[in-house]
């Protein structure tokens, strides 16, 4: 008897293909995820695609303006910038990708504690939120930088400490509002663990918002790289980071600005991707925002 | 299209899709019934055979990827599918007015109850006083005790009960001629469910006005309402006056739902019937009849062909080739 | 309500101590002196043995400590190294300059990005959404120094429209505005596409309760649904963020004050540090901690003045 | 079957009207900004000069020196001050005459009538006796009483006559304590109501200026002194402003806020030779001098040999072209040209010699190269000149870590007093000194009682200190200039030092000024002329 409209119509598609077909028809989000898929294949390929070791210095060709030989122009040392902007792609990814993922993970540890344990831990977690966010970033630089030396990890850790309370105090201010939510309730009334409801039941609801905000992190980690170059204490040198590319592009501006623009574009270009692929991840995976029937 | 000046409302062959990324759902499909004044019709079936789309598309809130293909909803005189964004703004509220099903979400929480109450009578041209005032009497009426200083207080500071005693109030503050009920006390407790439908019919004698009572508790639909509309997976397969439907209920659907009713069980049974089988997926529908795989009388028509409504004795309509086998041979 | 605030302002006050003390730990292990940096070639050993005497430095760090606090509470925050002028003077003379300097930052921020966010919400998905998003999220990520450059070169160099530097003269509002225009723009730009973004999110979330769905249902205007009832509430997680913002902007106003050679704190406290003028530096960093504290506070007890769900259960 | 549409429920804000409204509010921020050009030039007479960075203290004797010392010149008086011309010869500023008695007495007598304002009186002897002794005097711990360590004392001989008494004879006075920072001449009166301790309030005026107002990091004002008798000041008011960027310093000058700023060598360069409209760019020789040290005390670098390989692989040239675009020749020694005991030229040539270096390398044990760290400052120039070292010593094997520092930490790098034995950790680094116009002054830093202090080459020679104390006494500039010379040989030759350039000073000027500098390089605005 059965017939066609009767077979059980349970979906077949994998989680992977029901993600990429909800991405595709999301153009924001397909923006997003060529752009970052481009920025990683380029970080990845880096040391192919650059046509020039970025820190063969050569003098006499220094400062130019964009040209065949040299697409993005030469910077004060006459190294090529495209290759610079290149490699510099390997260095942001991995300050972005390593801070954000500590300083989130962090935080999201921190910020459940503090929003679901007792009123003391809270108040222990909101001393530590605040202590270190009233820090001034340039002396806490400072002080990491002088006593390990002026190296990548150094500026990463300087990143995750003064990153970790904005998420924890996000992750606060969600557990809090979702504390006394009946199904939280419900499953502590069935007697389950602070873990268990940590992560069956909170974390979802955290993730989201977090999502979005680790992925407009992004440029805000890689601002502070710039920033610690500009006031002289970022990564050693001649590494070709981005901050450091903007930063003698500030420092040269009137000889030509290619610099400073090779520095920022590829940064407007990550941040945009990266946020508009998490935001787009967000609304697939928070069932609240999905508009079925 | 004349309305008869018996009825306030008439759906007339209302069809419904939802685009989604599965296809187009057919939530509804030619779906027809009317609702006379001053009287209770009960809207009852299993949750996604439709009854919300049905009462949204009404109120003209339907999700954004709602698609309505066909069909007309008259409402004194007025084809609502035909209004424009204002003027069906001017009828929410004011003519027709809603009650929503979780009294915990459907009130807004950071604005106290008062000023809430005072923002809907907008139409009317009266001071904030004289809102509040019609406010608080309203709130009285349907219960809240010292309404004058509970006006003040905030949504989070009332149980359930209160809060759907305070979305009735908000409802019928402004004498709409139709009221909408989606499943109001479902998310109540048994107790409270019967003093809210008491409060409700009480009211309904005051005020006059009609309502759409939707929900999927037979129990309830018999104790309130006048007539009684049945509907399954998108369809109407059955309306008529309460006798009609739970004494000579004619679809075979509307006999297994009452089988099913626990309520109406008389002998001890170790496990309640269920009706066999799934609803039907609604991207991709079966010809024939919808109910046709869950049908113990179903026949060879039923596989071909679908149904239409005929009326099988005055009122009372039902969408099934069994009646209309009979009907050929009487 | 009140038990609140003590509870708040005394842990401002835990926060403010430690924050302080971490800091002055951080001072002693960073090497250099504000001699050497000062004077060079001409700070000889035995002055900077001195100068540490004066500065109380060779005591136990314990006992420095206390001897701050207490000379603190009756607001004596010592010296400059050099110039020997009290640092209270020296952080209020600049402090007002960051002030005035954020808060129009901050300010055209919220005029310009919380509505665009209302809209983008609004009307998601549509052409308008797609291009205020471009622009929000690229607008995060220019630095701000890049755009205090830029802004300089353009308005100041070739078109001539504003003044180049400094903060106009007291006084003088006109001069003082025209001042001000191009460090707030510096400062708020990346602020306009993080509120923007931030009242996005949490529109879209508002818009999509069921509360909003009755307001509509009893048909409500449009404006009224959505710029009172829903931005209320979705307002909220963005007016927490403001308070930390103020805070972050402290320190992060020395890019814009350092190009438009603005005074200021930010520019103090990276001087001072710089120059490792001690109490200078604690000073600022008591101040501005005070300050942070103060406005997070402040952003505290609006979010829950503004929603009754916490403020009623107080 | 009549088609309802998208029964759209969601309030949807017609685009048009959006764009309405934010067109008009986008024409209203257009309309208030095009405020009339707003520029200033030196115009009522107000002269506006920049300077990096603000004054501490209006007491240059205890202050960083160079800002100090250029706002001390306007409102106070040397008895000298120095005149560029062949090689910094000194003029007459509060003194009438001054006489060199003999090599330990020196007479002064000076001008009638230098008024102090706040009514403290006409100067006299006197107060330059006291100006003179407060530096040497212990209880005021002055950091410049180097400049003065030869004073026995001041004898007043009349009201405006004295004789000045040296322990033993000290040509560098003339140079460095007279016209400098410490040869200052206060109001003894005023100077004693503060017990000597002058720091934001200069209390008594003498120059041909007066403090007007003093707004901390915004501006110095300063505004012409009635009372003052001699060459007329120039300009109703100088106002001084503290910028600490080039790029902005420029942006400054070029939207007229400013009339005279030092500019950086790239920005310089970034004029082609066309200077923007109504203003000149001026070049400048300046006393600074930059090196490179290599600290031979630490383990990596005890070997001659290594720290020749060092010396040998640094392309001066390149490091010059890069940090100043090829506008200066690179430096021969650390006393700029144009002193006694400049030489003329380096024992090692600057172009370098790669393979020379490698060979030298690999004969001390050294064949696959080695790595070293090199410090320096955090300012873009230096940074730059770092990295072109990094590259010419990378092809001869020595792979170079930069460490960029902060002024805080770099200024301590080498001091046994701040970092104990750390202070040995240094390797190479990048130093740059300016000096008075006399290689005394130069030559100081170098001497073994510097070890650990300021020479963090830990170099250490008995010929170069004797030699050194010898020339600072010895009165014949022929046999100063020798020994000087023979002292530079000395830090070539021990590997420590390779010298990399005299800084040349780069300037924006309004056409209308014609300004004057000092020899540390910085602007002398009390001598600005108007064209």
């Amino acid at each position: 008897m059965a017939t066609n409209g009767f077979k059980n119509y349970s979906i077949k598609f994998s989680w992977l293909s029901q993600t990429w077909a909800r991405l595709k028809n999301d153009k924001m989000g397909l923006l997003g995820f060529v752009l970052v898929i481009t920025v990683v294949l380029v970080a990845i390929f880096a040391h192919f695609l650059a046509p020039y070791d970025p820190n063969m210095i050569n003098i006499s060709h220094r400062l130019q303006a964009p040209s065949l030989v040299h697409l993005l122009g030469t910077d004060h040392l006459g190294r090529d910038t495209l290759s610079r902007v290149i490699v510099g792609s390997r260095i942001a990814l991995k300050v972005a990708m390593i801070s954000i993922s500590l300083a989130m993970s962090g935080g999201l540890i921190l910020g459940l504690l503090a929003g679901y344990g007792p009123a003391w831990l809270d108040r222990i977690m909101i001393l530590i939120f605040d202590t270190v966010r009233s820090f001034p970033t340039v002396m806490f630089a400072l002080a990491l930088v002088t006593m390990l030396g002026p190296s990548l990890n150094t500026i990463i850790i300087v990143v995750v400490i003064t990153s970790i309370p904005m998420y924890g105090r996000i992750v606060r201010a969600q557990t809090l509002s979702l504390k006394n939510k009946e199904f939280i309730w419900a499953e502590r009334s069935t007697g389950a663990g602070m873990v268990r409801i940590l992560a069956v039941h909170m974390l979802p609801n955290v993730i989201g918002p977090l999502l979005i905000i680790a992925s407009m992190d992004v440029p805000v980690v890689v601002t502070i790289e710039a920033g610690l170059s500009f006031l002289g204490v970022g990564v050693r040198p001649p590494a070709p980071s981005w901050g450091s590319i903007l930063n003698d592009g500030y420092a040269y501006i009137r000889n030509t600005t290619w610099i400073a623009i090779a520095g920022g574009v590829p940064l407007i270009l990550t941040t945009v991707g990266f946020t508009f692929l998490g935001e787009s991840l967000r609304d697939i995976f928070d069932p609240k925002l999905q508009k079925d029937i | 299209m004349s309305l008869d000046n018996a009825n306030i409302l008439e759906i007339r062959d209302l069809s419904i899709d939802y685009i989604t990324n599965r296809g187009r759902l057919k939530a509804l499909r030619n779906a027809s019934l009317s609702v006379r004044k001053n009287r209770i019709v009960g809207v009852v079936g299993e949750s996604g055979c439709g009854k919300s789309t049905l009462i949204f598309a009404i109120m003209n809130l339907l999700a954004e990827n709602a698609e309505i293909n066909h069909g007309t909803i008259d409402f004194e005189g007025q084809d609502l599918l035909k209004l424009s964004q204002n003027e069906m703004r001017k009828l929410r509220g004011g003519r027709i007015s809603m009650v929503f099903q979780d009294p915990m979400t459907s009130l807004n929480p950071v604005f106290s109850v008062g000023e809430q109450m005072v923002d809907i009578q907008h139409r009317e041209k009266l001071s904030k006083k004289e809102k509040q005032l019609r406010a608080v009497n309203m709130l009285a009426k349907v219960g809240i005790p010292d309404p004058e200083k509970r006006l003040k207080n905030f949504p989070d500071q009332f149980s359930g009960g209160m809060r759907q005693r305070i979305s009735i109030a908000m409802a019928l503050m402004a004498e709409p001629s139709l009221l909408i009920a989606d499943e109001p006390t479902t998310a109540l407790d048994a107790t409270l469910e019967i003093q809210i439908v008491n409060r409700l019919r009480k009211l309904q004698a005051d005020f006059k006005c009609s309502i759409l009572f939707v929900s999927h508790h037979l129990g309830l639909i018999a104790d309130i309402c006048d007539d009684v509309v049945v509907m399954y997976a998108g369809e109407v397969v059955e309306e008529g006056s309460v006798r009609d439907i739970f004494h000579r209920a004619g679809h075979p659907y509307t006999q297994a739902l009452l089988e099913c009713d626990p309520a109406r069980i008389s002998e001890e049974v170790t496990e309640l019937p269920t009706i066999p089988g799934e609803i039907p997926d609604l991207a991709n529908l079966p010809e024939g009849c919808i109910f046709r795989n869950r049908c113990s009388q179903a026949s060879e028509i039923c596989e071909k062909e679908a149904p239409h409504r005929l009326e099988i004795e005055s009122g009372h309509f039902v969408s099934c080739h069994k009646h209309n086998l009979e009907a050929n041979n009487d | 309500m009140v038990s609140y605030l003590i509870k708040r302002i005394g842990l401002g006050a835990v926060i403010v101590v430690i924050a302080v003390s971490m800091l002055y730990g951080m001072i002693h292990m960073v090497p250099g002196d504000p001699l050497s940096v000062m004077l060079g070639p001409r700070a000889t050993p035995e002055m900077k043995q001195e100068l540490n005497i004066r500065l109380g430095l060779d005591k136990p760090f314990v006992v420095q400590l206390f001897r701050y606090f207490t000379s603190a509470m009756k607001g004596d925050l010592g010296s400059d190294v050099i110039s020997r002028r009290a640092v209270t003077t020296i952080v209020f003379e600049q402090l007002p300059y960051t002030f005035t300097l954020i808060l129009t930052g901050i300010g055209w921020a919220v005029l310009l990005g919380v509505p665009l966010g209302c809209y983008s919400a609004i009307n998601r998905n549509s052409v308008f959404d797609k291009i205020a998003g471009i622009f929000s999220v690229g607008t995060i990520a220019i630095p701000s120094f890049v755009v205090a450059v830029y802004s300089l070169l353009i308005f100041s160099v070739t078109l001539g429209w504003l003044p180049a530097i400094g903060a106009g003269d007291d006084g003088d509002f006109i001069s003082q505005f025209t001042h001000i225009l191009m460090p707030a723009l510096a400062i708020g730009l990346g602020w306009v596409g993080y509120l923007a973004r931030l009242v996005r999110a949490s529109m879209l979330e508002v818009l999509g309760e069921n509360h909003i769905r009755t307001m509509r249902a009893f048909g409500l205007s449009d404006r009224l649904v959505i710029f009172k009832y829903a931005l209320r509430l979705a307002i909220l997680p963005t007016i927490a963020l403001l308070g930390v913002g103020i805070g972050f902007l402290l320190s992060a106003s020395v890019f814009t004050e350092i190009v438009f050679a603005r005074p200021g704190i930010g520019k103090l406290i990276f001087e001072s540090v710089i120059q490792r003028n001690y109490p200078v530096v604690m000073g600022c960093v008591l101040i501005t901690t005070v300050i942070f504290v103060i406005s997070t506070t402040l952003s505290d007890i609006l979010t829950v003045i503004l929603d009754p769900r916490i403020r009623e259960n107080l | 079957m009549s088609d309802q549409g998208k029964s759209k429920n969601s309030p949807v804000f017609t685009r048009r009207k959006f764009l309405k409204t934010s067109s008009a509010s986008a024409a209203a921020l257009m309309a208030f900004c095009a405020l009339p050009g707003v520029s200033w030039s030196v115009e009522n007479n107000i002269l506006k000069v920049r300077t990096p960075f603000d004054i501490a203290t209006f007491d240059p004797a205890f202050g960083s020196g160079p800002i100090e010392l250029m706002v001390g010149s306007c409102i106070f008086n040397n008895l000298i001050t120095l005149e560029k011309e062949k090689s910094w010869v000194w003029k007459l500023e509060a003194a009438e005459s001054m006489k060199q008695l003999d090599p330990k007495r020196i007479e002064f007598r000076l001008m009638r009538g230098i008024m102090f304002t706040n009514g403290y009186g006409e100067m006299t002897a006197e107060d330059v006796k006291y100006s003179f002794h407060r530096i040497i005097d212990p209880k005021m711990k002055n950091p410049y009483a180097g400049d003065w360590a030869m004073l026995d004392h001041v004898e007043v001989k009349s009201k405006y006559v004295g004789i000045i008494h040296l322990k033993q004879a000290f040509a560098p006075l003339w140079n460095i304590g007279l016209p400098g920072p410490t040869g200052l001449i206060y109001s003894k009166k005023a100077m004693e109501t503060v017990d000597g301790k002058m720091t934001v309030d200069p209390l008594a005026c003498s120059g041909p200026y007066e403090l007007k107002e003093w707004k901390p990091k915004q501006v110095i004002a300063l505004k012409k002194n009635k009372l003052w008798k001699g060459d007329k000041a120039q300009f109703d008011e100088i106002q001084l402003f503290p910028i600490a960027s080039d790029s902005t310093a420029q942006a400054a000058f070029e939207s007229g806020d400013i009339d005279f700023t030092v500019i950086s060598a790239s920005a310089y360069q970034s004029y082609g030779n066309k200077a923007p409209k109504n203003a000149r760019l001026l070049q400048y020789d300046s006393l600074f001098y930059s090196w490179l040290g290599i600290n031979m005390e630490n383990p990596m670098l005890t070997d001659i040999r290594v720290r020749k390989a060092i010396q040998m692989a640094v392309d001066v040239n390149a490091v010059v072209e890069a940090a100043y675009f090829g506008l200066t020749k690179p430096a021969t020694g650390a006393i700029p040209p144009g002193l006694i005991g400049h030489r003329g030229k380096s024992i090692i040539p600057p172009e370098g010699d790669i393979a020379g270096a490698k060979a030298l390398l690999a004969e001390a044990g050294y064949p696959n190269g080695i790595e070293l760290h090199l410090a320096c400052l955090n300012n873009p120039g230096v940074v730059a000149q770092a990295q072109v070292i990094q590259a010419f010593l990378g092809m001869a094997g020595i792979r170079i870590l930069i460490d960029q520092l902060d002024p805080g930490t770099f200024w301590v790098l080498g001091s046994d007093a701040s970092l104990g034995e750390k202070a040995n950790d240094v390797q190479l680094y990048l130093q740059r000194f300016s000096t008075f116009p006399d290689p005394s002054f130069a030559m100081q830093w170098f001497t073994s009682d510097q070890v650990g202090v300021w020479n963090w080459e830990r170099h250490r020679s008995a010929e170069f200190d004797k030699l050194n104390k010898q020339a600072s006494e010895e009165t014949d500039p022929a046999k100063r200039d020798k020994m000087y010379k023979r002292m530079q040989d000395i830090m070539e030759l021990s590997g420590c030092y390779q010298f990399l350039a005299y800084e040349p000073i780069f300037a924006l000027c309004r056409n209308t000024l014609d300004p004057q500098m000092r020899p540390d390089g910085y602007p002398a605005v009390r001598y600005f002329q108007k064209t």
